[in-house]
């Protein structure tokens, strides 16, 4: 975990209502496993107060990208920056995806944003000798952020105007079919809907689901106690997203104890 | 950029080109009862964790003390989501005193502590009288405790739930019989929802506190407007950050005009110029807290940038600057109401 | 700037894009007494003139109604600089309460708002209950009052100096005394800086004011650390702006559940979303202060954001959104303290 | 007077921390008289909160431009604004220089960047057939913002690196043992400081003295009474420095009544 103020490399629009920031840090980028976040502090003011979490898209050597949506004034504020602004970040934070193990194909499903964290989870089950499909799906064409990286995507608009018309799970359920459902693990990020969907969907087929979870952070480090999301099993009745997450088994947690964001 | 200006937000402030410059490093010790603060800059109970979080940022023993998070008798999960939202400059919480409990403290936390040469005050929260006591006794039975600080921001069971901390008998109760079982440094945490904190603090002076903590958080609340629900779930929550200082040093000013025992100055304090403000209005010690959340080295950094000012305004020691408010240019005014 | 984003801070809230839309334009007035405001947005005291200022910017007809600045018995020049500066997210003022006095306000300034269409509530402090009916009484003598508000935040002089507003029998003595004078809408503007401001909302509606306003200024403090003086120049002031929303909404929280009369939210209010978090926890009528410094038409904005924010949710009126809190979802717990 | 959202045309560094920006508003452009201010917004953020008061420095058709120090957050936001950036405008406001009247020579005197209205008085002085002398003084001459548009400059610095060595004091009372002291008035901003021994030296001399004031202000319009100086004269005892100034002869204020920002 480094605290460091890097410079923006490069910044841009990449689909509607969808930003890249890059920028670069050779101890982060080093350091950071696929489901990690950094922690960024939009700019100098006391308004936004607090730092923002975004999960970790791509690293190529030392230079690390994410991808956001502007929802408030802390993405606002990231959004405008420019090449050779300064950005404090924090990171990487967090526990990574559970990975390792004894599987084939690894099965990427997002929801707009929660395309995130795929690419450099990708990136690593491809170099581990996994097979990898990315399930990705959004409103419409053009929110999707597709800049031809993507390993084996499938997307999916609620509009059908790209790809399947219909949701991920609908999406997933056609490749399922097609390619069959042995030895598959799926990991997946995006609105509590989705997950929740999409948790239901592997539960009753026996799929095993990893989800990665937002929700509001005030440290992203364990000090605030303010990320709490409730367990479905073990003897503690909360686990702290951003120490003990954001990524977790989806029959871990309660998933409807978040208060979901709009 | 025109002329990039890229200055550090934290344990910044603007120093002045023409001020005296002095070679002598200044001592920022403070003594209260038998603790020696090697610097007045503590961490605020309930935002460093139990201070074993943060050890790839932060070395602990450069800390004038950690305050630990509020320790009850029982572990406590703490509320359920959502417990925190951010405001304009600030933040609410509604954590719900979320703890490992005292069995677990002292077992498990605080030798870590020790190992780091950690000066510990333990926070201690309960919902009675006796439960503060056993908290206390079980403390006493170990080594390295500096002291405590008695968060009494808490509801009182045996009392439907009212808050010991708005309620002055209450609070002097505590302070008396926690008194009565320690000859450490004992801190009272008084809340600012009250319409004469300076009551509260001199209570706490007549039962033997050795030092008042001013401020624990206020009260606020936040709405979403498309849902319609309040923001944290316990509707209310507690205020704090930069958004509270201003009031946070008027409380500190009117407990400083009460009483004679130190004063623990907390709320919203950033960077060292912040502080310096809490240590002018006559605040001993300082503690920092949503700071951490942003940067959790702030504390040693705040701890530093004291320093600098210190040397330069040559003043050999911290002591030269707490109470050093200067109203002689005020004018002496009935005050007439503010608006 | 890469997708450059510009929004307008001000009046400006987030809108979901899936929101059912009505053609229907609901309906924002609101009655109380014999008061009807055209919407439900007033002009704070002391934060817009004498509503004449700004002309050029606003037509104050378009405003649910002007509250004045506080009107006393005599003109009062006010406090001597420095009587603003700037925290966080808020400001501190010492004014002093300058105003031209009664004589002046309705020879000169009430006849020029009437011409204006203005509705006028006259805001009203005193440093006595006799100063407070007097005044009173010479507005009752002129046509073109809407009501009043009463600032209790001021010094009893005769009780050497503390504030009205803190000591509950004397705002119930005062509303008691106006009650007995005036047919027409009498407001009681409550201090935040209490333990109960409930005891306070009780006091007035039992001594049949129409309304409350929740809240005046929060009492605050900064310190210049170069000169190490106060930065303004009765040390303590009065603290408004964003940073005090939250703590506004709390009081107007507390207050909704004491008493039935309408409640005034006041406290921060920047942009609709905020006027909308107030009217949503319960207040009838919201005032905008310390934004009209930055944009003197924020007010008529807000007001035209909430018929907005009504028209996009299907509402055929403001009633509909106030006290419209949900706090079905909120676990039933006894707060177990926050912190 | 107009609120505004303009784009920011022209933005540089033109001395030691001074900045200048240039923006287009026709109305205001317009509007303006010399000695009249604008408040600006610095950003949409509620931190800073408060606009922030700025010396209109020069017009040139509908161009305005304003110089400043960078000294705290607003003044630093502001230094990092780039072409095409919008900006929150509200002006003119306040009462201009009174410069009318009988009188052959107008001597400018200002400090640091109290330079700040100089120019646009200068401009209208020259039009209205007046001679225009402008006497300015800094610490040192890498602080002096010299783009050689300034009318009869006269330098002034404290350590000699440029022009006159000492103070604007020294400086005009040199220039005035040359030119002699007749049918003269004088206009100056800069530190109450110096104004103070300006106005010393003018009263000792029965030289017409009208100085700019500098205050902190919350509205800038009038509505907050936030900004009072205290009358030397008349029946009030304040005067709102936003409204009634910042223009005033001398004599007519007690400058120690305004705490000094230093
Ligand atoms: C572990 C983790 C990883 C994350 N990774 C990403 C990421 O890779 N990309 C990304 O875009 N975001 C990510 N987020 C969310 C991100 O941290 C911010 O919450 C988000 O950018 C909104 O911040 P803001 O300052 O713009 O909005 P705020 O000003 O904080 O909020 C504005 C409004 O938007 C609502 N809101 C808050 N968050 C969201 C949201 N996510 N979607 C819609 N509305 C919201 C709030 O309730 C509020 O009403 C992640 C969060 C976590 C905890
Ligand atoms: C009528 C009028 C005209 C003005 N014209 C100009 C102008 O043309 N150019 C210009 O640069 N400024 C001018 N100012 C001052 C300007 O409005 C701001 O006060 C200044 O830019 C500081 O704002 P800030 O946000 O950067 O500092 P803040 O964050 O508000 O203040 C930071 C610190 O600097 C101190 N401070 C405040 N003002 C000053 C100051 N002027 N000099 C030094 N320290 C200060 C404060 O006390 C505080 O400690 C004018 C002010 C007025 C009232
Ligand atoms: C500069 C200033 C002057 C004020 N003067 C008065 C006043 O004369 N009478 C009064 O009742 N309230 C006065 N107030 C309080 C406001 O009316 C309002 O209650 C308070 O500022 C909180 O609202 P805000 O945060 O929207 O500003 C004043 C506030 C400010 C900032
Ligand atoms: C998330 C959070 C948790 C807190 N927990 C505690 C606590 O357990 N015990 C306590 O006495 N104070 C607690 N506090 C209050 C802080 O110690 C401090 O008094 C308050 O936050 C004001 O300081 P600040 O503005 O610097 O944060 C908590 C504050 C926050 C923000
Ligand atoms: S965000 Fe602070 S503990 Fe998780
Ligand atoms: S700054 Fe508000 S009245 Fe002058």
């Amino acid at each position: 975990m480094f605290q460091e103020t890097v410079s923006i490399l490069h910044s841009a629009q990449v689909a509607e209502n969808v930003y890249t920031l890059e920028f670069v840090s050779e101890r982060i980028a080093h350091a950071t496993l696929p489901g990690q976040f950094l922690n960024l502090k939009p700019d100098d003011s006391f308004d936004p107060l607090l730092r923002r979490a975004y999960s970790v898209h791509r690293i190529r050597e030392d230079r690390i990208e994410v991808i956001f949506n502007v929802v408030g004034k802390g993405s606002r504020i990231l959004a405008a920056k420019e090449p050779g602004d300064p950005l404090d970040v924090m990171g990487p934070l967090g526990v990574p995806f559970h990975y390792e193990g004894e599987y084939g194909t690894a099965i990427l499903v997002s929801g707009g944003v929660g395309i995130a964290p795929m690419p450099i989870l990708g990136d690593r089950l491809l170099a581990l000798g996994k097979s990898v499909v990315n399930i990705h799906g959004a409103r419409t064409a053009g929110m999707i952020a597709n800049d031809g990286r993507l390993t084996n995507p499938i997307f999916a608009t609620d509009d059908g105007s790209l790809g399947f018309h219909g949701n991920v799970v609908g999406a997933l359920d056609a490749w399922l079919h097609d390619h069959g459902a042995s030895n598959v693990r799926l990991f997946a990020c995006g609105p509590n809907r989705m997950l929740g969907a999409l948790g239901e969907y592997c539960n009753a087929r026996g799929l095993p689901l990893e989800v990665s979870l937002e929700c509001q952070m005030a440290c992203g480090i364990g000090i605030c106690q303010g990320c709490p999301v409730e367990m479905a099993t073990g003897n503690r009745k909360y686990t702290l997203v951003c120490t003990h997450g954001p990524n977790y088994d989806i029959n871990d947690i309660v998933l409807d104890s978040i208060p979901s964001v709009h | 950029m025109p002329g990039c200006i890229v200055v550090r937000f934290l344990a910044s402030f603007p120093i002045r080109q023409s001020q005296r410059h002095s070679s002598l490093v200044a001592s920022t010790e403070i003594t209260i009862r038998n603790v020696t603060f090697k610097n007045p800059v503590l961490t605020a109970s309930g935002t460093f964790g139990y201070g074993l979080e943060c050890e790839s940022f932060v070395d602990v023993a450069e800390l004038g003390a950690v305050v630990t998070k509020s320790i009850s008798r029982k572990p406590r999960d703490g509320n359920p989501p959502q417990r925190i939202c951010e405001t304009t400059g600030g933040m609410l919480n509604s954590i719900g005193l979320a703890n490992v409990g005292v069995d677990v403290f002292l077992s498990s936390k605080l030798p870590l502590l020790r190992e780091r040469n950690a000066t510990v005050v333990v926070n201690i929260a309960a919902s009675s009288v006796e439960e503060y006591c056993y908290v206390l006794e079980r403390c006493e039975e170990h080594e390295g405790i500096a002291g405590y600080e008695i968060n009494v921001s808490c509801p009182n069971v045996k009392d439907g739930g009212l808050n010991f901390g708005t309620h002055c008998p209450s609070v002097a109760q505590i302070t008396r019989e926690l008194r009565g079982r320690t000859s450490k440094m004992l801190a009272m945490k008084l809340t600012p929802n009250v319409t004469s904190i300076a009551e509260f603090a001199r209570a706490c002076e007549g039962e033997g506190a050795d030092a008042v903590s001013c401020v624990n958080t206020f009260v606020g609340m936040a709405v979403d407007i498309h849902t319609r629900r309040p923001k944290i779930a316990t509707i209310t929550g507690g205020y704090s950050g930069p958004a509270i200082k201003p009031m946070a040093l008027a409380k500190v000013y009117e407990v400083r005009k009460a009483v004679n025992i130190p004063i623990i100055g907390i709320g919203g304090i950033m960077n060292a110029a912040d502080a310096i403000e809490f240590l002018v209005v006559g605040a001993t010690l300082v503690q920092v807290g949503t700071a951490l959340f942003v940067d959790p080295a702030a504390g040693t950094a705040i701890a530093r940038g004291i320093e600098t000012y210190l040397s330069e305004h040559g003043m050999a020691s911290v002591r030269e600057l707490i109470g050093s408010l200067d109203t002689s240019m005020q004018p002496s005014l009935i005050a007439a109401g503010w608006g």
